[in-house]
């Protein structure tokens, strides 16, 4: 037998540590049913994130969810960029394991 | 006496640091571990501080908070002015350069502290209620004049809903920020806890705080030299500032601390090492965060790559001639 | 007495520490440092306990060690049936939790060693033995008992196999956990190490001891404030239990500590705390991996959300007042 | 001259930290020649992970598999997920470079 | 509406942190704009790295970038796998979101 | 004298780093511990070398360091021979292997200082001046070997230019090291500091010093064991190496220690200890980006997996003893 998988989209934003708390705001607000952070160091237009102090580290944020709510997200993000906050953010497709008697992640 | 302040173990371990990023060396230190021994340095610096002030002088110490208050807002707002005087830096920018300058840096007050216990002068605890007092007027400083900035250009804008201000969340920065609620909370357990408890914890704070000063200089050093690299794209004018700045503050921190505070010679030093001194842990994330629109290369870069340097090699030995030289007056 | 005990600087960290989570502050650790700091504690009481040991009593010694598995594997079973009681939490989650409170939490013991110590009060290092004996116990039988049920379950479901426990591994787990290897070795060092090379490694677990434990306290603190956000999904079965189970326990504590082992007040008292205190590091790993059935979010708002702080305020001038009085009678 | 790349799949295994152990065994046992670990933070079904003691830490494995033992990977989680595991996997195609003189990864 | 993203590739790279430096530099050569910096653990030929000590931690690098481009990094790292580097490198398509003011990130 | 030595508290926290990982203990230091940990000793060290020196006689402390440069090159050489007799060994492992033992260990060093200590043997400090002369010139050693090989190579080869090696940066990496940096660093400091200041930092370089090494020691012992895991991947002549190399060193470190410099047999021993010891902190890293051809795996299993183990057991009594024979004679 073999598992099969929902397609969906695996979302991924990278922002500054200090934007994290926003972040996970707006992802409630999209009703996400989880993410994944992985704290980062990066380099790009506002200079290199060292992860010396938390003003100079990135998170990485990974979240599983339909193209639908992966495009809502993106556009949440969009006027955060123009503000001025470092923020980059792409999406790949996903095949998610969903098979399991919780039927979880809800993506 | 100038030597003498590059003689103290920390000043030199600060060199090093320099040194080994001058020469590109791979030395660094862990995730985390700065982070770790600044939260030390702070419980031990409040903690010293409230035992000190368990037995200070009421009066004395209630204008020293006014005072802090006064130069808190008053610092800032002198930088502001210095900063868009030729209109080359943009008002975000200056609004949030400034706030770092009003702020304060805890390792250069300490290592200033280092430089009079080595000196033997003696100093007043004030200085260290003051030091607390003084990291939130300048944040709140900064965040409002980006506010006041931002609402001015929203107005000859459409979409201005979106740049609101969220003013609870940013004020409350101010105050909970991390180093503030460990500094003051800290000092306040200094206060209230039972001497002979406190006794046991000395060894801990008090002893080895010194040793444990080189090794954060260490790391600072590094981190000095690699956002001095970064210099150039800062500008003539912010260069030139962040060496401006801690000359005015420091003039203003001796006069406030001999003539309106009446400290000793130790006492108004380190007043206007705080004055001179800018904040470069507990200011940038607000900024990073409150003011996006600055371009928040530039802080760190002043803040630790210019000033730190400067007044631990320069202005350590200078404010303390003047401050004898006034205080002679 | 009580007032006292929140005069130690270690429980005013925490305070502090609860109440930068309160005002929801930014504070926080770095990553890590609460488990380096961790090792160090269990290292330096370890190596005390040691050190007291090789010149306590056999005899006692080995009654202690009893007693400590009899606490060790009742306790839990207590707590398992005050769970199960009224049949509202599920098997899996009663064993997982009762095992929280069968075990042990250091951070506990050692502020009520400081408590003692302020109020300059004696005790045995016995305790110490039975804080290293207690750990491990308590995780078998959340083993032990969630593989029962999980037979019982299995019983009437297909595909039994799939569910059927490796005992190896997970009782491993009771022995190789890691809390359990540094508190038990450091332990053994610290019985057979020259006394003169032990004098050497003092100043490091002894001296500083007391200010590390206040960095500790300060950031359980703030995970306490965190986990206590999440209690209304707990439910007042479990609350209740987390402050029932203490007082259950430590009272047991006492009893055995006067009667069966006839410590002092201060050896009783210590024993209690452990009776009382529920294990928030060792243990919920173990019950993560071993019973994933139980729902992990409860152990830690139960251990560190309610019964810690418990402990800390009112627990330890409790249970004093209390040893003291038994001792009385 | 341009790297011809083998196509296959990157599984990605977000497990709590306490599951790392046995996870490993269940990778070795796919007979996989490697995999990369990240320590992440995170939220769920199982509330948040916040990286603060072990048992509240995440780890993201990611392995690059051919797309059968991409499958086989997965459906060796399911019960383990069933028996109430916090696991979340999913994939993504994935052009792997194997274009060396060791012509690894072996995918 | 809908924010447009802009098709690329997210370049992932595994090396040894003592190489980081080194990648850096290919990286810089490139002419990437930006790239995003995680500190991890693994497994492959050269054996276990836990990330006890330096030379036993791996460092993925994700690089966002334009089809062409990606090729050209994947092919910069030949030479160095092939002199013995434990380097590991897929990449996967990403949509990358571009809608902002500053157009950013250029991939 | 022997059993002495594995009564040093730091010894025996090796032995129970050891037995964790035996008992696959999921003991485990938080990410960036025994790095910063690393630093510290390095530190506290080159400090207390530093201090030393101050007062040292200069013409003995010149010749100290050319014996350093010498044991530093001739060492690693002595042991690519030995690696290459057979054949068995590639050119490239048995340069990168030779210059991990033409390295040195500090904590291998810093344990016979404590075992000298708990025996009240006097020393000299010019032993740790060449520590961190040692360091350098295995490095340089292993990345020119492995470069003329690569030439050698290259020579029946079509795209050598993809080999060329860039000397610049290699070479650098032996004087820019981190460990070297703080190491010579921290004694240039220990030597020009005031005195006064210096005594401010001591409870922390030098107090609680011996008891963090046990910290470090525990976590030495946990990776050794892990590293022993891999031996048999190792094979047979490797595995003898990592003992029969020590033995040599440890030799050649007596006689160039007794005979060569005329120090007491402390001191002479602890060169012994330098000799026999091989690096596993600044070397690795080194050696990996250096010199890529080589099979890493090997490294920290000889240095770190048999080696270590060998010399705090059975070297440190051993040397101590061949050292007072041979300066009987
Ligand atoms: N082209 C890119 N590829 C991958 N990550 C990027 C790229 N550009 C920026 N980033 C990440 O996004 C963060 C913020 O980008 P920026 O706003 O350009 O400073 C950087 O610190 C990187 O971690
Ligand atoms: N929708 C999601 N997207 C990304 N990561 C998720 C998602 N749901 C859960 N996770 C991750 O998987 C871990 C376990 O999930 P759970 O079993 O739902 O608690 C969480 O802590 C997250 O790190
Ligand atoms: N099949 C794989 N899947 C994911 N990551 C891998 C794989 N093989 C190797 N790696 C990563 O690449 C690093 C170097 O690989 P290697 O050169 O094979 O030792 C390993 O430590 C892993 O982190
Ligand atoms: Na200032
Ligand atoms: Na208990
Ligand atoms: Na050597």
């Amino acid at each position: 037998m073999s598992v099969e998988m929902t397609k969906g989209k695996a979302v991924h934003i990278v922002v500054n540590a200090t934007f994290e708390r926003q972040l996970i705001k707006l992802l409630k607000q999209a009703e996400v049913t989880g993410y994944t952070q992985l704290d980062a160091r990066g380099f790009g237009y506002s200079g290199e994130q060292d992860g010396h102090s938390e003003g100079e580290t990135n998170v990485l944020f990974i979240v599983l969810v339909t193209t639908e709510k992966a495009q809502q997200i993106e556009e949440s993000l969009v006027s955060y960029i123009n503000r001025g906050y470092p923020i980059v953010s792409y999406m790949t497709d996903a095949d998610v394991l969903t098979t399991n008697k919780y039927r979880k992640p809800t993506i | 006496m100038g030597l003498d302040s590059l003689l103290i173990p920390a000043v030199l371990f600060f060199a090093l640091g320099v040194f080994a990023k001058l020469i590109n060396s791979d030395l660094k230190f862990p995730e985390g571990m700065t982070k770790g021994i600044g939260i030390y340095l702070l419980l031990a610096i409040g903690l010293k501080g409230g035992i000190a002030l368990s037995g200070a002088d009421f009066g004395l110490a209630i204008s020293s908070i006014i005072w802090g208050i006064i130069l808190g807002f008053g610092l800032p707002l002198i930088g502001y002015f210095i900063l868009r005087f030729r209109n080359k830096i943009s008002k975000f920018d200056a609004a949030a350069i400034a706030a770092h300058y009003g702020s304060v840096s805890a390792a250069t007050f300490l290592t200033a502290v280092a430089f009079l216990e080595v000196s033997g002068v003696t100093y007043e605890s004030y200085p260290i209620i003051m030091m607390v007092i003084m990291e939130s007027p300048a944040i709140i400083f900064g965040l409002v004049i980006a506010a006041m900035v931002r609402k001015q250009m929203a107005a000859g804008d459409a979409n201005a809903a979106e740049v609101k201000t969220e003013w609870g969340p940013l004020l409350k920065e101010a105050f909970t920020n991390g180093s503030v609620v460990v500094l003051i909370g800290a000092m306040i357990i200094g206060t209230i806890a039972s001497p002979e408890a406190l006794e046991k914890v000395m060894p801990f704070t008090q002893e080895i705080f010194m040793g444990v000063l080189c090794l954060f200089l260490l790391d600072m050093g590094m981190e000095a030299a690699k956002k001095a690299h970064t210099l150039k794209s800062a500008g003539v004018t912010l260069v030139s500032f962040g060496i401006i700045m801690p000359l005015v503050g420091g003039t203003v921190g001796i006069i406030v601390g001999i003539s309106a505070l009446g400290f000793s010679v130790g006492g108004a030093f380190l007043l206007a090492i705080l004055s001179a001194s800018a904040s470069y842990i507990a200011v940038p994330p607000v900024m990073r965060y409150g003011v996006p629109e600055a371009n928040s290369s530039y802080y760190l870069t002043l803040s630790l790559g210019i000033t730190f340097p400067f007044n631990v090699v320069v202005g350590i030995p200078l404010f303390y001639q003047m401050t004898t030289m006034y205080a002679a007056l």
